[in-house]
């Protein structure tokens, strides 16, 4: 393989994006912006890794290196990009702010390339604060209600977090006197440090009290969008977490309960919400938040039980990758199926889109399995007290999964036809459900894997249950009243401000000249004057006769000795 | 009163008179003669005081009589000083502050002359 | 209580009452006529007070000329219409001039008075080139304040010049002014020039001859010689600039002589000092001549 | 002859004023190429000034007015970061101006005294002593007050008069205490280090109350809170005066005034001696939080801007009186990023205002549609001034970060995250109106924008991309500022 | 050998009697004499700063009997000044339209070069008599001056200031009367002797009162603003610059003869000069016409001067005497500045109300940037005179922690600037006159002398060392 430089990584897209500024070139170079993660993909493919590179004139000393955790994130990273941009593309062919969106597309990728092979704080900062900024964009592409209001939440979240981060950072340098990435991992950093960049990530990872903003943000924004979204983004989350946490070198039994506490809540309460969510596309995004709270959970055990690491750490990475593709292509299809009348085509898609809901929900023979079983195994080597309640958060975890991915199925099964989407948008979803399916080929020592009996009671329970609330549903003729997005928030959505009345200009101010108007002068009278010499020339003779020589100067203000004519 | 205190009051009586009277009245005439009035109170204090030094040095010839009186014999060829009017003409007093006094009056005239003019160029209306 | 001391109570009394009287009458030329009273009276304590150059120039300028410069002024202001001043003004005003004049008149009384210059005087009077102590100080030793004073003079006149009130036409006087005049004259001219020869030696000098010419100038035009023919007018005012001119130019000359300005070269002072108050006399005639018959182009009455 | 170079660099503006007041009005051409030229030649002189500097060439030339007082110019590090950010910013914003007032009237009266401003600046920027400073400070008062009241409107007067009331206010107490410490210490040359020598061990109370006199005279410029007034008021004057003068040349002398009072008037050992900066340091956080809450509620555009100036100023003196080199460097290069932004926001502004005839955040719909560079180059600007990584903003408000750590502050973090998350509470809003909102049905060009218009803020937007990206180059700010902090500290 | 002293002296009132003698070439026979007579006292200057101080007594009599000329710092300082200021309002007058037929006397010229000889002879002068005799040809003049217009209220004014004026010199001379009483002498170096005494404090005191009405102080201003502002500009400008500056120079040199007995003689007049800051400022602000507000400026200014002089304190041991002449220096330039200005605005917009400057079409730019320049100098702004003037003065002030004086110098500033922003800040509000319509007027005589003066006022202040140098020389 050719020796890819690393800084070509983050550049490609920054270079489209800023050719893309031409007005003339912009035509030709829209294909292009699949094709710019490529040569990340590339890099990440590449046997030898790609050299480090120190660029020191850049900010404050820039170093961009492919650590071998980045590798897989780079790879599936590099990979859904592509695919989502293939998407947008087709997808967003005649929306009014497509030129728009491609730039804030570009912008998010480079952020979220970049971010990955950067070694040094101010580098992952600015890309990271890239990441976030620009997808606000994509949030944002479309300007309806949901739209607007879903994006002023993000950008909410999206700043408070990054501020975090920004403190957290600063903290940690300072304590460090270094401005390398992996420092932050060190002993020396105060909790304080660790505590802010954990939160600002965690924001970014959709943990349970930081998520509110995913479910709106996901399903506001344009499937391929969404799909970069909870594929790329929430990983890279991940990623920082596990560049920053003193994983497997520190035990943190503190932050790790916390973080336990955390992913609990998150795997608990994403399929309750879930489930009564009115769209497909947040039915996915709180599926998102079920398995990344899995991925957190992880990450707990790793902190508390450091020698465990080592067996964690793949597993969380496996099941990273799994769910990236995965879930990815579960958002592809949404427009694929909005494509297609509801019909033998729109079933085919449907059955497809079953096999990745099973896939993700851990049905043997499939990556999700894998993934899984590796966790599993993983687990067993956390700390003693944890056993009793990891087995039945697993169950429960994929459980919810079953029954989300069938509520989703069942949602888009009735979806309307959207007639404006172009045809060949299923395309790209084939290919991310062609990589899903191969998976356990691709990854190694995948299928030898056993099918264990145990797997399946998820699945079938989850059917189970499905088919008795619809029996429910049908006899009772309940209609289920969705509630409105973004459930706590919804509360504080802000009344439109009353459109201000004509207000009348204020009258305008009479000058504030200080001329008096005097009348006409006084008559002049010389005698006035007179007496006013006469009157000085007395007092003066008296001071001068009476003042002994040499006193000091008399401070106190002036009074006039006589009237002044 | 001795003697030597008659001028100087008479001079300091005329200086409060003016400066009452200028004190009192815009007319414009008056005022001007308030202030001839003035100067010539001014000028009786300098002379008195002028002919002071010239009483205190009584007891010897004045120098300066003598001295003036000797050069007018000389130039007269007499020998014998005419001698002034006995009691009348008192002996010359210092002569700066009569050489003063003189331009002091030459000065007072110029400039009332002046201040007429003004005053005829102002007309006769207002008088106030 | 010596004679002279009753006299000079007298006189003291005189002048107090004349000067009370010419501030406070309401009639105007009642007010100029105890003015000149006040003049001559006050010509007399100068004599009292040794000092006859003085007096001569009092009664001259003091008393004369400002007496017919006042009756000018009094015929074209018409009557005196003063208001009162309010009670509290002159209250205040009648009691700071007491303050003062006691103030003054304490200082006056008291003051040692050892003058330093009569000594001075008396030992420079020798080269001073005239024997008449006032003349010497007057044209040798405050020569500059003596050029000043002539300056003054010049000023005044250039200021009326701008001016320019109207000029004084003299009425049908009755029939006794022209030979008041015809004697007047001559004879003024006469005592003018023996003034100016005496004042070396005795009272006189200048200021005083000038002030006799004026005299006769103004008894002439009072006499009905009629002054605005340009020429005359022309020739006067040329007079009267040149003697400051004279005197500049002569200071000038001395310090290009002697290196000090106003210094006489030793041994001519008399000669200079002559020749300057000759040119003075004329100059000084003229302007006050001016100065009372006025410039302007057709009189009002 | 090179010690005459501080003196050249004064001339080119200082010379060039009366030229261009005698001018009439209709030469524009030849006034045009006249300013330019004279910005130019100062560019380059300076250039050639920082390059000696950085050897460790020192300039310096007195002339002595009264006996002890002495007008100095002298051009060391800390001047010529001053004189670069003014000399480079007057460039462009005379181009900016040449556009913006095609067809005013008064033109040869604004130009004559925009140019005696900028020789106002480098004089503060050059000045050798605290008697030279006054000097100085007191005419770019008197430079400025005219382009305040521009317009001649009654409300342009309005503000004129405010601003003058202020600033002559300040003038008073700076020469008071001026004259004061020149009472106490005799001649007060700028030295690194503080001259004040024994003074504040046998006169505390006097040194306060000078400090005080000192800080209140120069924070009036340097809009410290109780007495920013004048600043939003000010915003009347034409955009190019705005952008100039109340983003960069009075603003910063201010903020440059208090630095050379902190560093080489008092030094660093007195200023903790005496317990001053730690109320400086309060003062400057107080204005930082209520600037930036003042902007959240302004629609008018400028206004908003101006409070963000406030509040953005107060960051230099921030980094100013936290006593530590890293806040040094950070308070230094925020004068100069600050600089470069608020002129890129102020510029974009005021073509808002020509192009469209918008002056208010609610009017700025689809602004991104309808003109696309200057909202572009709004954009590069409000994003640095929230901080955002690969700008400017971010830079300074990292090292001030680590200063405020380094004096024992932390503190400072939540204020410097604060103030980031108010300003983009402010300038978000803006952003997403430009971008996100499709523009009003009825919206017509009120005038076409030349490239005289259109170029100066993508250039100074392209200095806050250079100046995030390039930061730890030699010859950027970053560089300059800890050359600066080097001789200053050590 | 003729010295420059003796022609300083004398030259001016040869000219003045050639110019009267023939009217037609009166203005460029004036013109010739100021430049030769600014000539002179350059070379006075350069003299006096090559070999100091120097006394030459008239007609070689010694200093009782005789009349010395003092040369030194101060005196060349201040004939410097008459002469700059008088060559710039002598050009101001060569520009001004002829009337038709000349002034009976030359009209402006004589009287000008009278006012020009008088001041040099004041300023030269050591003799309190001949003090006295100079006074009076600078009133008669200053009168002519002012009674130049011929309009009613210029005449009334004369006659005010020249009553007043007349009144002030005789209570001079009655204190040389008094002084010649008690020291027997009658020349500046008997102030020492007359201090020890009570006599001779009072003979002071009235040489002071009659000095105050000459120079306008506070409670003896009535005459003086009606005056400088009927007058023609030429002739206000030399009012408001010169004339009132001799009375305060002659109070300066007593108070430097005196010392420090003369003490309570400086605290009255620090205490006249404040009361004068506050009533001149005061009125100012509510003058409606713009000649009244700079006469009345004028009062402020003489104000701050008369407080420097007196806040000055013993000059045998404190040099804040030379700023009190520092800001006499600066104040000359920037007020003439100011009155020519002003007049040139007038001339042009045909009258002088505050509230009509920008009412008309015409636009006199120069002149309105020349009253700006002054007013700058006046408020006391860097980089003017007026600035290193205050600023010395603080400085010694705080040095003797005199902070009421410091207080009141700063009031007096903040309300010269609210009094004159009033006036520059009309100029540049909007109106006809700035409308694209508006035409300026073209360049004239009046222009150029007013630029040159303010422009005079700027370079002061980088060059003031000259004059600090030259204070130096000074006899105390």
């Amino acid at each position: 393989m050719i020796a890819l430089p690393l800084w070509i990584v983050p550049a490609a897209p920054l270079v489209l994006l800023a050719l893309l500024l031409v007005p003339q070139a912009r035509p030709a170079l829209r294909a292009l912006v699949p094709l710019a993660p490529l040569p990340a993909l590339a890099a990440a493919l590449a046997s030898p890794a790609p050299a480090p590179v120190t660029l020191d004139w850049l900010m404050l000393g820039t170093e961009l290196a492919l650590t071998d955790t980045a590798r897989p994130f780079l790879g599936f990273t590099a990979a859904l990009w592509a695919l989502a941009g293939w998407q947008a593309l087709r997808l967003l062919r005649d929306a009014p702010g497509r030129d728009r969106f491609l730039a804030c597309f570009l912008l998010a990728m480079t952020g979220n390339l970049g971010l990955l092979v950067a070694q040094d704080i101010a580098a992952f900062y600015s890309f990271f604060a890239a990441m976030s900024l620009a997808s606000w964009g994509l949030v944002l592409q479309g300007g309806g209600a949901a739209q607007v209001f879903a994006g002023r939440v993000y950008i909410g979240f999206a700043v408070t977090g990054e501020l975090a981060l920004f403190a957290g950072l600063s903290l940690g340098a300072f304590a460090t006197g270094e401005t390398r990435l992996a420092a932050m991992a060190g002993p020396e950093v105060p909790a304080l440090a660790t505590a802010l960049m954990a939160a600002g990530l965690l924001v970014k990872l959709g943990a349970v009290p930081l998520h509110l903003w995913l479910p709106l943000a996901h399903a506001a924004a344009p499937a391929p969008a969404s799909a970069v979204l909870s594929g790329a983004m929430l990983k890279a989350g991940l990623f920082g977490l596990m560049t920053v946490l003193p994983l497997g070198s520190a035990a943190l039994p503190g932050a790790a309960a916390g973080l336990a506490a955390m992913a609990l809540a998150g795997l608990v309460l994403a399929p309750a919400l879930g489930l009564v969510q009115a769209e497909a596309k947040a039915v996915l995004a709180y599926s998102s938040i079920g398995q990344m709270s899995l991925m957190a959970l992880g990450l707990a055990a790793g902190l508390a039980a450091p020698a465990a690491w080592p067996l964690l750490g793949p597993a969380v990475l496996l099941l990273a990758v799994h769910h990236a593709f995965a879930k990815a292509a579960l958002f592809l299809g949404v427009p694929a199926v909005w494509s297609t009348a509801p019909g033998a085509l729109r079933a085919a898609l449907l059955a497809a889109l079953a096999l990745l809901a099973l896939a993700l929900a851990g049905l043997p023979a499939t990556s999700g399995a894998i993934a899984k079983t590796a966790l599993k195994e993983a687990l067993e080597a956390a700390p003693a007290g944890w056993q009793v309640w990891l087995g039945t958060a697993l169950f429960a975890a994929s459980l919810g999964t079953a029954l989300l991915m069938l509520r989703a199925l069942w949602l888009l099964a009735d979806a309307p036809q959207k007639p404006d989407t172009a045809g060949d948008v299923a395309l790209p979803w084939l290919g991310a459900t062609g990589l899903v399916l191969a998976a356990p080929w691709l990854l190694p020592g995948g299928a030898a894997a056993a099918p264990d009996p145990a797997d399946l009671v998820p699945p079938g329970l989850a059917a189970a249950l499905a088919l008795a609330a619809l029996a429910l549903v049908r006899s009772f003729g309940l209609r289920l009243a969705p509630p409105k997005a973004g459930e706590l928030l919804g509360l504080f959505e802000a009344a439109p401000r009353p459109a201000p009345v004509l207000a009348l200009p204020p009258p305008p101010r009479r000058g504030r000249t200080l001329v008096v108007r005097r009348g006409r002068g006084a008559v002049a009278r010389p005698e006035r004057g007179a007496l006013a010499i006469l009157g000085v020339a007395a007092a003066l003779a008296l001071v001068m006769a009476l003042a002994p020589a040499g006193p000091a100067p008399v401070s106190a203000p002036p009074a006039p000795v006589t009237g002044e004519g | 009163m001795t003697p030597d205190l008659i001028y100087p009051a008479a001079g300091a009586g005329l200086i409060g008179l003016a400066l009452w009277r200028l004190a009192t009245c815009g007319d414009t005439l008056r005022r001007i003669m308030a202030l001839n009035v003035l100067a010539v109170g001014i000028a009786m204090l300098m002379l008195a005081a002028g002919r002071e030094t010239l009483m205190l040095a009584a007891g010897r010839e004045t120098s300066t009589l003598a001295a003036g009186r000797d050069t007018l014999t000389r130039a007269a060829g007499q020998d014998t000083p005419q001698t002034a009017g006995a009691g009348f003409l008192q002996a010359a007093a210092d002569p700066v502050p009569q050489a003063f006094v003189l331009t002091g009056i030459v000065v007072l005239v110029a400039v009332t002359a002046a201040l007429m003019a003004l005053a005829e160029r102002l007309g006769a209306r207002d008088g106030d | 209580m010596s004679p002279v001391v009753l006299f000079d109570a007298a006189l003291a009394l005189g002048v107090l009452g004349c000067a009370a009287l010419a501030l406070t009458l309401r009639d105007r030329t009642g007010t100029v006529a105890a003015f000149m009273l006040t003049g001559l009276l006050v010509a007399l304590s100068w004599l009292r007070l040794g000092a006859p150059d003085v007096a001569l120039a009092e009664a001259a300028i003091g008393a004369g000329l400002t007496g017919a410069l006042f009756l000018r002024g009094a015929r074209r202001l018409g009557p005196l219409r003063a208001r009162p001043p309010a009670p509290a003004q002159a209250a205040a005003a009648a009691l700071g001039a007491a303050v003062l004049s006691a103030a003054l008149l304490w200082a006056f009384a008291t003051a040692p008075a050892e003058s330093l210059y009569p000594p001075r005087v008396a030992a420079a009077l020798e080269d001073s080139g005239v024997s008449n102590p006032v003349t010497a100080v007057l044209l040798n030793f405050r020569a500059w304040d003596t050029l000043l004073e002539i300056a003054v003079l010049v000023v005044a006149l250039l200021l009326v010049m701008t001016l320019s009130p109207p000029r004084v036409i003299p009425d049908k006087l009755g029939a006794l002014v022209q030979p008041f005049a015809r004697i007047v004259v001559p004879v003024a001219v006469l005592v003018a020039g023996h003034l100016l020869w005496q004042g070396a030696e005795a009272p006189g000098g200048a200021f005083q001859a000038g002030a006799v010419l004026a005299g006769a100038g103004l008894a002439l035009v009072l006499g009905g010689v009629r002054v605005d023919r340009r020429v005359l007018r022309r020739a006067l005012t040329a007079l009267a600039l040149a003697g400051l001119a004279v005197f500049t130019l002569a200071a000038l000359a001395s310090q290009a002589v002697t290196g000090a300005l106003l210094g006489y070269p030793d041994g001519q002072a008399k000669a200079w000092i002559i020749a300057i108050e000759g040119a003075l006399t004329l100059s000084i005639a003229a302007t006050l001549c001016l100065l009372f018959t006025g410039y302007g182009r057709r009189s009002a009455r | 002859m090179t010690e005459l170079l501080p003196l050249a660099i004064l001339m080119t503006s200082l010379g060039v004023a009366p030229a261009i007041l005698a001018m009439p009005d209709d030469w524009s051409r030849l006034r045009t190429a006249v300013n330019l030229a004279a910005a130019a030649l100062k560019l380059g002189l300076v250039a050639w000034l920082s390059l000696s500097v950085a050897q460790g060439a020192e300039f310096g030339l007195g002339l002595e007015i009264a006996p002890g007082l002495a007008l100095e110019l002298k051009a060391d590090a800390l001047s010529v970061l001053f004189l670069a950010l003014s000399s480079v910013l007057w460039l462009l914003t005379t181009l900016y101006a040449v556009g913006y007032l095609e067809g005013g009237t008064d033109r040869s009266r604004f130009f004559g005294f925009f140019s005696l401003c900028v020789a106002a600046t480098v004089g503060i920027a050059m000045a050798g002593n605290l008697f030279t400073f006054v000097v100085f400070f007191e005419l770019l008062t008197l430079a400025t007050w005219p382009l305040v009241v521009h317009r001649g409107s009654a409300e342009a007067h309005r503000a004129g008069r405010i601003y003058l009331v202020y600033t002559l206010g300040g003038g008073l107490a700076l020469t008071l205490g001026a004259a004061w410490l020149y009472a106490l210490a005799g001649a007060v040359p700028f030295a690194p280090r503080g001259v004040l020598g024994d003074l504040p061990q046998t006169h505390p109370v006097a040194v306060t109350a000078i400090f005080v006199l000192l800080i209140a005279g120069v924070g009036v410029k340097a809009a410290l809170v109780p007495l920013h007034g004048w600043l939003p008021v000010s915003m009347v004057a034409p955009a190019p005066v705005s952008a100039l003068l109340h983003a960069v040349a009075v603003v910063k002398s201010g903020a440059y005034g208090i630095m050379r009072i902190v560093y080489d008037v008092y030094g660093v050992e007195t200023m903790q001696g005496l317990g001053l900066a730690a109320p400086l340091a309060a003062l400057a956080g107080a204005t930082i939080l209520w600037g930036s809450f003042r902007a959240l509620r302004q629609d008018d555009l400028k206004k908003r801007l101006a409070y963000s100036t406030v509040s953005q100023v107060s960051y230099i003196t921030l980094g100013v009186a936290l006593i530590s080199p890293l806040a040094a460097v950070g308070g230094l290069a925020h004068l100069i990023h600050q600089g470069i932004m608020k002129i890129t926001l102020f510029l974009a502004a005021g073509n808002f205002a020509e192009g469209r005839g918008v002056k208010t955040v609610s009017g700025m719909d689809g602004m991104g549609r309808l003109m696309p560079g200057a909202t572009l180059a709004f954009t590069v600007g409000a994003l640095g001034m929230i901080g955002v990584p690969p700008l400017a903003g971010f830079i300074s408000k990292w090292y001030l970060g680590a200063g405020g750590l380094d004096a024992g502050q932390p503190a400072v973090i939540a204020l410097l995250a604060g103030s980031g998350l108010m300003n983009a509470a402010y300038f978000l809003p803006i952003l997403y109106r430009a971008w996100f909102r499709d523009p009003p049905a009825d919206a017509v060009p009120k005038r076409r924008i030349g490239w005289m218009l259109a170029v100066p803020p993508a250039v100074t937007a392209g200095f806050v991309l250079a100046a995030g990206l390039l930061a730890n180059a030699p010859f950027s700010p970053l560089g300059w500022t800890r050359f600066i902090v080097s001789l200053e500290y050590l | 050998m003729v010295t420059e002293t003796s022609l300083l002296v004398t030259l001016p009132f040869l000219a003045a009697l050639a110019a009267a003698a023939a009217p037609r070439a009166a203005a460029t026979l004036g013109m010739a004499a100021t430049l030769a007579n600014a000539g002179f006292a350059a070379l006075l200057a350069r003299a006096l700063l090559a070999d100091g101080a120097r006394e030459t007594s008239l007609g070689g009599w010694e200093a009782p009997l005789g009349i010395t000329l003092r040369a030194d710092g101060l005196a060349a300082l201040m004939i410097g000044m008459t002469a700059l200021v008088g060559s710039a309002v002598a050009l101001q007058a060569m520009g001004r339209p002829a009337p038709g037929r000349p002034a009976p006397a030359g009209g402006f010229w004589p009287l000008w070069l009278a006012t020009l000889g008088a001041m040099n002879a004041l300023f030269l002068s050591d003799d309190l008599f001949n003090l006295y005799v100079t006074f009076e040809i600078l009133g008669l003049s200053a009168v002519g001056l002012t009674a130049l217009t011929g309009s009613r209220r210029a005449l009334r004014a004369a006659f005010d200031y020249l009553s007043a004026g007349l009144a002030g010199s005789l209570l001079l001379l009655l204190g040389v009367a008094l002084a010649y009483a008690e020291a027997g002498r009658v020349d500046l170096a008997a102030v020492p002797a007359l201090v020890e005494t009570m006599r001779g404090r009072i003979a002071l005191a009235l040489v002071l009162a009659g000095l105050a009405v000459k120079a306008a102080l506070f409670p003896l201003h009535f005459w003086m603003p009606a005056a400088h502002a009927n007058a023609a500009p030429p002739a206000s400008a030399l009012l408001s610059a010169l004339v009132v500056k001799t009375a305060l120079y002659v109070a300066l040199r007593l108070s430097l003869e005196g010392g420090a007995g003369i003490a309570p003689a400086r605290a009255a007049l620090a205490v006249a000069g404040s009361g004068a800051m506050l009533w001149g400022a005061w009125n100012a602000l509510r003058a409606e016409r713009l000649k009244l507000l700079v006469a009345h400026s004028t009062v402020a200014q003489i104000g701050l001067i008369a407080l420097a002089l007196g806040v000055a304190g013993n000059p045998a041991d404190s040099t804040l005497w030379q700023a009190a002449a520092l800001l006499m220096l600066s104040h000359a330039l920037a007020k003439a500045a100011m009155f020519l200005a002003a007049g040139r605005i007038a001339e042009e917009l045909g009258h002088d109300r505050i509230s009509g400057l920008n009412r008309t079409e015409l636009r006199p730019g120069a002149a309105e940037f020349a009253f700006a320049i002054a007013a700058v100098s006046l408020i006391g702004l860097p980089p003017t005179a007026g600035f290193v003037g205050k600023w010395v003065l603080i400085e010694g002030l705080i040095a003797r922690e005199a902070w009421i004086w410091v207080a009141l110098v700063m009031t007096g500033t903040v309300l010269s600037a609210a009094y004159l922003s009033r006036v520059v800040s009309r100029c540049l509000r909007g109106g006809p006159h700035v409308a694209p319509g508006a035409r300026r007027p073209a360049w004239h005589m009046g222009d150029v002398a007013a630029l040159g003066l303010a422009v005079g006022a700027l370079a002061l202040g980088l060059a003031s060392a000259l004059p600090f140098a030259l204070l130096e020389t000074t006899l105390t």
